[in-house]
């Protein structure tokens, strides 16, 4: 069993064991959960420091790292086939960090831990099996197996809309998959293995033209194709106007689920069109890339304005998730060396921050046991710890140097200024905007007088430290340091241009 | 002299009567013999088609069998009426309509 | 030196890291580790600037650089550019910054953030010496960047204030439109040449790489990042907001320092403003430098007027670089910087001194303000004369400091406008004549107020006294620095610097933009310069003389009666008091409109987006036959918009499963009979 | 083949029919509260036929019984499928049918027919066979006599059954007049050559498709389903949505190689007959029809069972769906999909059976917070319940992945669309069931305890509906090598 297979099903075998914990052993079933999902972190860690810069991944199987390929089902021509490359291997270690975090951050929920822990776990398998599948049915199978997971996390252990929210959650994310399962099938049938001249889930034949049949090759049909791809993981980023499910699924769900969703599920949907859309339709991709830098500048101007009209914090960090995502959309809809680095960048880096956020948030929710903004005011009084951190997690938010989203923001607009010059420019003014409503927020909550009501509450605790720390740290060190993420997504991005352009 | 054409027109509105029977009865019992109708209709043209088309006992044989599942059907069919009339003292099927959306 | 470069950027980091993590618990909450640090980045940064001198080389530069991100489409280098404009710069920032943290000592005892404090002034010195130091736009724009978020958190330093939490918030959003231009015109630049490097920018304009309305844009663009940070009109908005920080932080953030760096900045890109570009920062310098003190001239908050004459000053620096007096919009930056964060340090003991004051007597009030103020010469004669020098330097009286710096702008507007044809730009140097005349008179007002005549409040005035003398010190040295030697050295004449060895040193870089031109943008003939000078020296002294002495005669003698004057101006009296109601008008269009906007989107996104399919579901419940269905209908929990449509159907379709079986068996037919007709259409 | 010698490869059913007879001989002896015995012997009963039908595994295609009866893989496989799903509904029963034997003689009986319906050649085998299960299964709806819901749905049942078979048989008889023969490979060819004319074989042919079509609960022939499915005996509504329907699709596929194209043709052909109906565009939109309609009246049933059944009916819409495509691939795969579907479905009922005495109630909101009273079975059916919506990696899901495929291989892009979509309407109302068991919570219920019998078998339901899920290459493969018709020369 290869590193990737052991880093993804590690988790499978905690769910196994937590299966035969008592119940009533909460101390047991949270320890197991939190070192199974340690140890993902520490072979992803390891596989990191093994980790061969300058292999472009991306369309060649021998560019990739850590394979592991078998046949699975022969008849179907499905493979087990694993492999992680410069695109891949951040959201494969952030999906591990997070994860971690997450369950550590779980450590008060109050009912039903066991079926608690054992889902996240299964979560962040699928997770994990996301990142790492170049098997079409593979990452479908993944893809799909996440929705279970959430679907119960949010549903059973979310706030008082949970049931609305969770099955809106599952209803958008399906549609969009079916759409997703019918271009995969759309492609096994016009996609032929090179080697043995069969139909093949295998993206890297697909992404290869000579093994694309004549139909595939005409305009209309890649255009579609590309369409219905697109959509579905439009639902995942979420793309306006398919974002709406979002709030509703954040404010609902459990603090770390909100965690994972906002740090690793949003970015699902772009790394598909990173991973699958772009090097199988280049030049569909091309075609539409106006379109999507439209989109781009919608979500982070549109996330951005309907944020800052939040009444509710958690939902206010939501659509600030929407705007964020529409500066990845923007730099990879324009094809530049530091457009699409700098939006693969904001990818991670957004995974880090926006996880902060939603902590903080949690964190809150946990002593005041309730999320209206208004409903703070003057916490710095009380809790001077964690404004400093929540401070740290705005600021960052806010594009503030040092920290990864300025690196990220800015490479993206440089690149996307080179191609699209009035797009650009609104865009950028949404530095403005996010400044303006993050900063409105942070007054509400920790500046002014103290709300009588919160004389006594509690600063942040030790293990609430323990889940931000290592974020803020983080979002620091890759912000004055970016090169590790950097140079290891610079290779395969390059190479993805160079198919595109 | 009596053709084909002259069999199946009879057959046809043998089955018309039949579908009408069973679409405008009440009793379930009536019913039954528009199913019966029908099947007569059948058999009429089995044997038609064994005359005219099929020169052999084809045909015949076919409508021996369904007069046997006529009858069979038949004796089922009554007991469910019975059992129904025991439980709801009618055999009116629009009274039959516990279940529905 | 490169490495001394370093040491003093990196210390103060140092320092803010010790001090937020462990401040709290190290001896004197740690203000000795941001002290020492500053002060190590003083004697580093005295060294640097004792070569320079030593030196003597107008010309002199180092260059060192590293890659940073290395994308191979894209390259980002960080380095450090060091120049005599850099070296001074740094003394500077470094030299102010000290004394402010030693002045703080005094000043935020006992406050309960104390470490907190030290540490955000320990980060805002390493952005601010990063800002100098950086080789390349990017690099300065991030610590652009985090000098302003350091004056956000110093604004609202006391945030369970209302106000100052406002203030800070204002600061930095106003600053983040600017910056939003300033971001632009980083994009036009990289988007033209592929490099930030300042260097490379140069040489690549000279060649011509980037020209013509873009050369213009991106000076412009570049410039609204100054206007911004410096405060100018019109995004001058935040700074007099910004005093409601602790008054330290006023004196080295909102006067000497971080609010020079739009004219550094525009120093730094001096050479690629095009003609065009140069008149719109003149023109906007010279219009702030009048209007803001306009609004000085009423104000009776201590700061505020303070602020307001910042952001004047700063009009004339940037008025400066805009007409091509390089050299005199940066001395007048320094020499600023002296004696503003003098001002700002002496308003500070004396709001010290009234606060304690107040809060022996247990009288509840603004501290600030001059109007209660009054005679406190006696009682705080160190802090009385520091303040009358600065006073004196600022209104650019022969032996200070300010004398010289703006004499010099002055006659570099003067000579400007009087090498041009067209008439119009005489405008700039009596924007600024003018504004020397208020000037002086605002000033000699505040001193007259605070320090004069007899004490408004008996009560109050009992309890003043002067501050301690880690408060006094930096006054002094401050103080110090504004005689007018320091900068003629090694001449002693009094009426001009421009045999000093810091106009020596910092000369006029060759402008690119001339390069490519093939000729001068703009010519200064010799005698223009020499006539301007010589004239711009008189009406200057006169200028400023005749301000105090109207001062005088308003507030001391009481020649001239105010209230009546003031009746008779009364509505120019309104508008100057109320600052012209820039802050009403943004907030009634900007803000609100914008508040409006988000409420209306928010409205969108819930009702419309999410609505859009449920809208269409509605519109299919009206054409449908089952519509007597519908009406019942209750979205069940789920408003899931395609939802609602096969929610809806879901209930329409059950009616056809009546129950009959005699309407099933039809149903089959009917459906039968209609697939046979269908097929065979 | 002659009489005698077909006996040879007619022992499954002459086995069968020995057993039948052996169990109510031997039922008479039993004592009362021994009569348990007879529902052992029917299972074992059948497990030996599922064994003898695997014995005829190798044969190669043969016509029996003067061509009355045909013996192919197709048939095998069916034949086994409909025992096992017999079998199933046996072990289903068991708790609640106790001292019933002729319960389980007549699920012999109706296995026999089904196994008649799926090798049959000859359209008075068609007849006989279908009555021959239809008869049976209006008595076993109705089983509980007591039950007003019972009796009346075997009414309905049976009315709506006997007026579709009648109908059908009038379709033969035209088709009978038209090609003069009654076998079906004869009046393949005899259609083929002599190219009758297109309105009476259309009008037979629909005739023929609603007595079908209502085996099989196709839209719109479907009315009967709900109806039933709600009154009768929980095992039988299971056994009636498995085993009779795959006898149908069955009998359906035949009677369509009969009537439309053989599916070496490779693409779905028109009507050899040179009608000019667009065959596959029919069956596409009754395909659609079946699907829709069934998912949109699930969306809104608050009976569990009546839900299952309209569900059902969109199962149905699946698998005509590869039916359009009609080439070996969309037959392999409702074959595949069939087997799927046995697991999955008698896996929901099985709970669904397991419950109702406990719950008293087949509403679906009786199974409020069923997740923390019956953990082990609530998280059992939410699984066949996501299996059935088609969520991966459930078994369901490889099933329709094989049905869309099949259409997508044919470029039915937009039949696979509003497949797809109608899956993802199907997940409101499977998701409606376990957000009751899960997401609702019901305060102070006590813990429900299902026997350990029923557990074990919804256990062994469960193991391939997860299994098939991940791995199903042996399955494939057996239905791929099942295909061999006779028809293939």
């Amino acid at each position: 069993m290869g590193l990737i297979s052991l880093t993804t099903f590690f988790p499978v075998l905690g769910i196994v064991i937590i299966l035969f914990i008592s119940k009533k052993n909460l101390l047991a079933i949270k320890m197991v959960s939190i070192v199974f999902s340690f140890v993902p972190l520490v072979i992803a860690s390891y596989m990191w420091l093994h980790y061969k810069y300058p292999m472009t991944g991306i369309d060649l199987e021998s560019q990739f790292q850590f394979v592991e390929h078998f046949a699975w089902i022969p008849a179907f021509h499905i493979d087990y086939f694993v492999g992680l490359d410069g695109l891949s291997f951040p959201m494969f270690w952030l999906t591990t960090l997070l994860s971690f975090i997450s369950l550590v951050a779980s450590w008060n929920i109050s009912k039903a831990q066991k079926g608690y822990f054992a889902l996240f776990l299964l979560l962040e398998t699928s997770m994990l099996g996301v990142f790492v599948s170049l098997d079409f049915f593979l990452f479908y199978v993944f893809w799909e197996l996440m929705l279970l997971p959430m679907y119960f996390l949010i549903g059973i252990w979310g706030g008082p809309r949970r049931e609305y929210a969770a099955i809106k959650f599952f209803l958008y994310t399906l549609a969009g998959s079916v759409l997703m399962l019918l271009v995969m099938l759309a492609l096994y049938f016009n996609v032929k293995d090179p080697v043995t001249g069969s139909h093949t889930f295998n993206m890297l034949h697909m992404m290869h033209k000579s093994n694309q049949s004549a139909w595939l090759t005409t305009f209309d049909v890649r255009l579609w194709l590309y369409i219905a791809l697109f959509i579905g993981f439009a639902i995942k980023v979420p793309i306006f106007p398919f974002h709406t499910w979002l709030p509703d699924a954040h404010v609902e769900a459990p603090t770390a689920v909100s965690v994972i969703l906002a740090g690793i599920l949003l970015k699902m949907g772009t790394y598909g069109l990173l991973r699958i859309s772009y090097p199988i339709f280049p030049d569909i991709a091309k075609y539409t890339s106006y379109a999507l830098a439209i989109f781009g500048v919608i979500n982070i101007l549109y996330g951005a304005f309907v944020a800052m009209a939040q009444k509710d914090l958690k939902k206010m960090v939501a659509y600030s998730s929407v705007s964020h995502m529409g500066f990845v959309l923007l730099g990879m809809a324009v094809f530049t060396t530091a457009g699409i680095n700098g939006a693969v960048f904001q990818m991670f880096s957004h995974g880090l921050i926006t996880a902060m956020l939603f902590l903080l948030v949690g964190v809150i929710y946990d002593r005041a046991h309730h999320r209206e903004i208004a409903g703070f005011g003057g916490l710095g009084v009380r809790m001077p710890v964690y404004m400093g951190i929540a401070s740290l997690a705005f600021f960052a938010a806010m594009g503030l140097p040092g920290m990864t989203g300025f690196i990220a923001e800015v490479m993206v607009f440089i690149g996307a200024f080179s191609v699209y010059r009035v797009l650009t420019i609104i865009a950028a003014f949404g530095i403005v905007i996010t400044a303006a409503y993050m900063l409105w927020t942070m007054q509400r909550v920790f500046l002014g007088k103290l709300n009588p009501k919160y004389e006594h509450i509690t600063d942040i605790n030790g293990r609430e430290l323990f889940t931000l720390i290592p974020l803020g740290a983080l979002t620091i060190f890759f912000g004055i340091y970016p090169l590790p993420v950097l140079n290891m997504i610079k290779v395969p991005l390059n190479y993805l241009i160079t198919l595109i352009h | 002299m009596i053709q084909l054409p002259s069999f199946l027109i009879i057959s046809a509105i043998v089955f018309t009567l039949g579908i009408f029977t069973i679409l405008y009865k009440k009793n379930a019992v009536g019913i039954l013999m528009g199913v019966e109708l029908i099947l007569n209709s059948v058999n009429l043209n089995f044997i038609a088609f064994a005359k005219y088309v099929d020169v052999g006992i084809n045909g015949q044989l076919v409508a021996i069998f369904i007069i046997i599942l006529a009858a069979s059907e038949a004796a089922i069919a009554l007991a469910i009426i019975l059992s129904l009339y025991r439980e709801r003292a009618t055999i009116d099927v629009t009274l039959v309509d516990e279940m529905k959306d | 030196m490169i490495q001394i470069a370093l040491f003093i950027w990196l210390l103060p980091l140092a320092a803010f890291v010790i001090n937020i993590f462990i401040g709290k618990r190290l001896p004197r909450k740690g203000d000795w580790v941001s002290i020492a640090a500053i002060g190590a980045s003083l004697v580093l940064s005295s060294i640097l600037l004792f070569r320079v001198i030593t030196g003597y080389n107008p010309d002199f530069s180092l260059h060192a650089s590293l890659h940073w991100i290395n994308l191979g489409g894209f390259k980002l280098d960080m380095g450090f550019y060091i120049d005599n404009l850099a070296v001074i710069m740094v003394t500077m920032v470094s030299l102010v910054s000290f004394l402010i943290h030693v002045y703080s000592i005094g000043y935020m005892d006992g406050d309960p953030l104390y470490n907190r404090f030290y540490a955000y002034l320990s980060l805002f010195s390493f952005s601010m010496l990063g800002l100098v130091l950086w080789d390349n736009l990017f690099g300065i724009y991030m610590m652009w960047e985090l000098v302003g978020i350091c004056s956000y958190l110093l604004i609202g330093f006391y945030f369970t204030k209302d106000s100052a939490a406002n203030a800070g918030k204002k600061a930095f959003i106003v600053n983040r439109i600017g910056d939003f231009g300033f971001l632009i015109g980083l994009l036009v630049v990289f988007n033209f040449l592929g490099t930030f490097n300042l260097i490379d920018i140069q040489q690549d304009i000279g060649r011509g790489l980037l020209s013509g309305g873009w050369l213009t844009a991106a000076g412009i663009l570049l410039f609204a990042g100054a206007v911004g940070k410096s405060a100018q009109f019109p995004l001058h908005v935040w700074l007099p907001d910004a005093m409601e920080g602790p008054t330290p932080v006023s004196a080295l953030i909102h006067a000497a320092t971080m609010v020079a760096a739009g004219v550094y900045l525009m120093a730094r890109l001096s050479f690629m403003l095009s003609f065009d570009a140069m008149m719109v920062v003149a023109f906007i310098g010279g219009f702030t430098a009048l209007f803001a003190a306009t609004i000085a001239i009423t104000q009776n908050d201590i700061k505020r007027v303070l602020a307001y004459s910042t952001i004047s000053q700063l009009g004339y620096m940037i008025m400066a670089m805009g007409v091509g007096a390089y050299t005199a919009g940066f001395f007048h930056l320094i020499t600023h910087a002296m004696f503003k964060a003098g001002l700002f340090l002496g308003s500070g003991s004396v709001i010290h001194a009234v606060s304690h004051s107040m809060k022996k007597i247990g009288m509840e009030g603004d501290p600030n303000d001059i109007r209660n103020m009054g005679g406190f010469k006696n009682k705080m004669p160190i802090t009385h004369w520091t303040f009358v020098i600065y006073a004196l330097a600022i209104s650019g009286i022969p032996f200070f400091s300010g004398f010289l710096s703006k004499d010099a702008i002055l006659g570099g507007t003067l000579a400007f406008a009087m090498s041009q044809s067209n008439p119009v730009y005489y405008l700039l140097p009596i924007f600024g004549f003018v504004a020397a005349i208020i000037t002086a008179f605002y000033m000699f007002r505040l001193i007259i107020k605070t320090f004069y005549g007899k004490p408004q409040l008996k009560k109050l005035y009992e309890h003043v006294h002067e501050s301690p003398l880690t408060m006094t010190v930096p006054m002094m040295t401050l103080a110090f620095l504004c005689l007018y030697f320091i900068y003629t050295l090694p001449s002693l004449g009094p009426v001009g610097a421009e045999n000093g060895w810091l106009m020596h040193l910092i000369q006029k870089p060759f402008s690119a933009v001339a390069v490519q031109l093939g000729r001068p943008v703009y010519g200064i003939t010799p005698q223009a310069e020499h006539f301007a000078h010589v004239n711009g020296l008189i009406i200057s002294i006169v200028f400023a003389l005749t301000g105090i002495v109207l001062a005088f005669a308003f507030y001391f003698w009481k020649t001239i009666n105010v209230e009546k004057f003031t009746e008779k101006i009364k509505p120019l009296y309104t508008l100057s008091l109320n600052k012209y109601y820039f802050d009403e008008i943004y907030g009634a269009t900007f803000v609100k409109g914008l508040l409006v906007w988000n409420q209306i989107l928010a409205w969108f996104d819930q009702n419309v987006i999410d609505g859009l399919v449920n809208l269409a579901g509605r519109v299919m419940r009206v054409f449908s036959v089952f519509d007597g269905l519908f009406d019942q209908y209750v979205v069940d929990g789920l408003v899931n918009a395609v939802a609602d449509i096969t929610l809806g159907f879901g209930r329409g379709i059950r009616k056809i499963q009546t129950g009959q079986i005699q309407n099933y068996i039809l149903g089959a037919l009917l459906g039968m009979v209609l697939i046979i007709i269908l097929t065979m259409i | 083949m002659s009489n005698l010698n077909s006996l040879q490869y007619f022992i499954p059913e002459l086995f069968l029919i020995v057993a039948i007879l052996v169990i109510i001989v031997v039922d008479l002896f039993l004592k009362k509260n021994k009569k348990i015995v007879s529902a052992y012997l029917a299972a074992l009963t059948l497990v030996v036929t599922i064994f003898l039908a695997y014995q005829q595994y190798g044969y190669s295609p043969a016509l029996l019984f003067k061509g009355m009866i045909v013996l192919d893989s197709f048939a095998i496989f069916f034949k086994i499928i409909t025992a096992l799903s017999t079998l199933i509904v046996i072990f289903i029963s068991l708790p609640s049918f106790r001292t019933k034997a002729e319960y389980y003689v007549l699920l012999l009986i109706v296995t026999l027919g089904m196994f008649l319906m799926v090798e049959v050649n000859n359209l008075l085998m068609i007849i006989i066979s279908m009555e021959m299960v239809g008869l049976i299964s209006y008595v076993l709806v109705g089983f509980n006599k007591h039950d007003l819901k019972s009796s009346e749905a075997s009414l309905k049942f049976m009315l709506y059954g006997a007026t579709s078979t009648a109908v059908m048989a009038f379709g033969f008889s035209y088709i009978y007049g038209i090609s003069g023969h009654l076998n079906l490979d004869v009046i393949q060819q005899s259609l083929i050559i002599n190219q009758p004319q297109a309105l009476p074989l259309f009008v037979a042919f629909m005739m023929v498709l609603a007595g079908l079509g209502y085996k099989i609960a196709m839209v719109p022939f479907h009315f009967w389903v709900p109806d039933v499915y709600e009154g009768a005996p929980t095992p039988i509504t299971a056994f009636l949505s498995v085993g009779p329907k795959a006898a149908g699709l069955a009998l359906l596929i035949r009677f369509l190689i009969t009537l439309v194209a053989h599916p070496s043709a490779g693409n779905a052909a028109n009507f050899i007959q040179n009608v000019s109906i667009h065959a596959p565009l029919l069956l596409a939109a009754l395909a659609v029809a079946t699907m829709t309609l069934g998912n949109l009246s699930a969306l809104m049933q608050k009976n569990i069972k009546r839900m299952l059944g309209y569900s059902a009916i969109a199962h149905v819409g699946y698998m005509l769906m590869a039916l359009v495509v009609f080439n070996n691939q969309g037959i392999i795969a409702v074959m595949f999909y069939i087997v799927v579907y046995l697991f999955m479905n008698f896996g929901a009922f099985c709970v669904v059976e397991s419950l109702t005495d406990k719950l008293g109630s087949e509403k679906i909101s009786a199974y409020t917070g069923l997740g923390y009273r019956a953990p082990f079975t609530a998280i059992a059916m939410a699984i066949f319940m996501f299996s059935l919506t088609g969520l991966p990696p459930f078994a369901g899901f490889i099933g329709k992945l094989y049905l869309f495929a099949a259409v997508i291989n044919q470029s039915w892009y937009i039949l696979a669309l509003i497949g797809l979509l109608n899956s993802v309407i199907s997940l409101y109302y499977y998701a409606t069931v376990v957000k009751v068991m899960f997401l609702n919570r019901q305060e102070n219920a006590p813990p429900l305890r299902v026997a350990l019998y029923n557990k074990l078998l919804i256990g062994a339901l469960l193991i391939p509906t997860l299994v098939l899920g991940l791995y199903w290459s042996p399955v494939i493969n057996f239905t791929s090598r099942s295909i061999g018709f006779l028809f293939g020369k």
